[in-house]
């Protein structure tokens, strides 16, 4: 066993945890991923926010209709029951707690659940997009990332130092190290990689760590 | 995915004593009178459901529909803009003798207040009924020097609603203006039901032409012989 | 001439101002009575409140289709051009000041604007419907009624008596003897049966008559 | 009643410096960019409109469109979501030179700020921003045991918008995606200008099927042969 899960092990892990027929939004970027790990027999239909429910995987290149993208404004296609409607009515959707899973990305998460995923600070251009809606947004909003920065320092921490994107805001944390849940503002931890001591998690975890029940060994297939 | 159910009776379970049903329809276009009626042969049998707020813009007509509920006594509280009607003898006769509540809200922010329901608002500020009787009790403020008082959402445990396509995804269309209040009810309920004129497969209903998505359904249940209220008024049918 | 204008002829003038292509919202009974005097040439769009822009006459008995009602639940028919939309874009028409012209009856208007339509007091069973909104809805706001109630006492009043449906929202009264505008919280006197003198007129209006210029004749057509 | 002018130019009329503009689109889809171009060129011709705010989810791409319009120096303030693109080079080096400004807004509070405005709330309450830097300065409160922010509703001297069916009173359809916040921002704007692929007679949209009713549409303008945003970035055409 490798001694961290890849990005697509991550989302292949938090895709395992989606009920079949669920409503999901995945964030842009690596939470797209998930989407292609559901595990046979399942299907959850798919809400971006500029206006699709029941989109699908992207057209072949050259095949692309540009009035037809994702969030990510990647060009989608439509599974048969898609649905088109305005900006007020998606993020109804979302705001309102009609989608039952979201998946985001993280700069930090606090073990009280704070999430910050928009801003690394006052430099250069800071964009929001449909982040801080999100994370109101579904019964179970989830974090897929790396368990450390790439300078190996913990992103998951006792207090987020970066501009918040949510307060209290996330569940489950799926990083490529453990799966870790957030409960009354503490981490729980639920599984780590087999190869991994709990001491030697902990180290490269901002804040402590909590055992409550049996830790499963987190496994994936290689991708 | 398939939200369809084989009967009436299953649509309707798990409604229980005590609940806030929102149910679509403005006077006769969109009521579910199926639904309704079975929910009141339910009541009949069994003696439940009952001591239900009820959600539309008026209180009934005749002896059909909310009407006959109210008749059958299942109704504590109704939330409407305009408890009258061709012949609003049901809930006149309990309003009046203390047997029923009425939270009188004005048409638009009933809209509005189901509309916030349903897209996770807690409260808006409308300038409707400032200075009236009907804002008493209300927050006010001024905004740009005129004023507004706030109003809450408005949220339910059961929405019951009547389609005219009904896709197995719970993706819905209406016809003409029998859409009116159901598109936000179904958003605003905890539990959408929904009778349909007719149920299709997904991809049946072009995408741009639906108007509820199906995230907001939980149940389909095909009447295609549904009837619709005005005719069965002017018909002189009673339910009670 | 008549001593009164009848209720058909005060919906002829009221018509007279509509201008055409305007947004039209009429109230439920006496109002609706507007719509058919629209003078040669003009065509008014009619909104109404159960989602309906672009309506038409009622049809024949026998034809009615009852999921194509007006607020007053009668049924109507559709003009090319018309559409369909649910309850909460209705009012934000509505609310959202997009209505050129609404025309609604009254009980009482004062001359600071303020309007009482929907209740004649705790008695009976109350409805409000969607007036309240109404008078928040158009860029004019006029009332249609006759000058004095059945019992000869004075509908324009110096403040209303009985509850207020919205505070400071009509600009212009079409009635049975009278055009009056509201203007700086005063009744300002437009136009008047010609058979009529001021003295008369101001002995059945329950506030100050204000000059402000001409007074034209108020005639209306024997319908 | 027809709401058809000739030509862009005619579309376009009364423009003016310091205006605020809506203009749909979410990336390319729904871009109108025969009208952001012409109005391009008006200003290249007579130096106006210019001082403009512009509000649309991102801050334009590579050197067409609003990224154009910014390059042109037309426009003192962006209010959006994400001005962020695969070429932002237009809206940042103005940003960071402190040439233009920003007003950051989260994607579903920007889109229910302009609802908000085409209906008439004046405010509203959201969770969204709850706590972080964007909600700063803004009026709070407690609803239910949760706390949320007070956001205030959005409206625009005009609005840009591109459909695909407009009928000669204004109802418009809009092409898959393209929809996004363009019937929001119809609502918002006192001077709504269409751009549709294609006028048809009144009637001839099915009136079950229009998104966006007439009134809230006053120009409309033919472009049958419109360009769409992506192709022609792809296509790497430049307007600056």
């Amino acid at each position: 066993m490798s001694n961290k899960l890849s990005n697509a092990q991550i989302a292949w892990r938090a895709a395992q945890d989606i009920e079949n027929e669920a409503y999901v939004n995945l964030g842009i970027g690596f939470p797209e991923m998930v989407a292609k790990f559901q595990p046979p027999g399942r299907q959850a239909i798919f809400h971006t926010e500029n206006g699709i429910l029941n989109f699908g995987e992207s057209p072949p290149e050259g095949e692309e209709d540009w009035d037809l993208i994702n969030a990510g404004k990647k060009a989608v296609t439509l599974k048969p029951g898609a649905a088109f409607f305005h900006h007020a009515d998606s993020f109804a959707m979302v705001r309102g707690g009609h989608l039952d899973v979201a998946i985001l990305g993280a700069y930090e998460v606090a073990e009280n659940g704070d999430l910050a995923n928009w801003s690394t600070g006052p430099k250069g251009v800071p964009a929001v997009g449909g982040a801080m809606d999100l994370v109101h947004g579904a019964k179970r909003v989830a974090v897929i990332t790396d368990h450390v920065t790439k300078h190996g320092q913990p992103k998951l921490v006792k207090r987020c130092s970066l501009p918040l994107t949510g307060v209290g805001c996330v569940t489950r944390i799926y990083t490529s190290l453990a799966v870790i849940d957030i409960v009354d503002q503490r981490f729980v931890l639920r599984e780590k990689l087999a190869g991994l001591s709990l001491e030697e998690l902990q180290a490269v975890t901002g804040a402590e760590l909590v055992i409550a029940g049996d830790i499963a060994d987190l496994v994936a297939p290689e991708i | 995915m398939d939200k369809t159910v084989p009967d009436l009776a299953a649509a309707l379970a798990d409604i229980a004593d005590g609940m806030t049903l929102m149910i679509g329809g403005f006077g006769g276009a969109g009521a579910p009178i199926e639904l309704i009626h079975a929910l009141i042969d339910r009541f009949r049998a069994t003696g439940g459901p009952t001591n239900l707020t009820i959600v539309n813009n008026n209180a009934g007509n005749g002896r059909i529909g909310i009407a006959a509920m109210i008749d059958a006594g299942m109704v504590a509280k109704m939330i409407c803009s305009f408890p009258r009607s061709a012949d609003p003898r049901a809930f006149t006769e309990k309003y009046l003798a203390g047997q029923i509540e009425l939270e009188l809200v004005p048409q638009g922010t009933l809209a509005e207040r189901i509309r916030a329901g349903g897209a996770g608002i807690p409260a808006f500020y409308t300038p409707t009924s400032y200075g009236t009787d009907l804002a008493k009790g209300k927050p006010e403020a001024e905004f740009d020097g005129r004023m507004y008082v706030q109003e809450r959402w408005l949220k339910a445990d059961v929405a019951l609603i009547k389609a005219e396509l009904a896709d197995r995804q719970g993706n819905l269309t209406y016809r003409k203006a029998a859409r009116n209040f159901s598109p936000l009810m179904a958003a605003a309920a905890g539990l959408t039901v929904v009778q349909a004129m007719r149920v299709v497969e997904p991809g049946a209903i072009d995408p741009e032409q639906v108007i509820t998505p199906g995230l907001f359904v939980n149940r389909i249940v095909e009447i295609a012989d549904a009837q619709q209220e005005e005719a069965l008024m002017r018909a002189g049918v009673a339910y009670s």
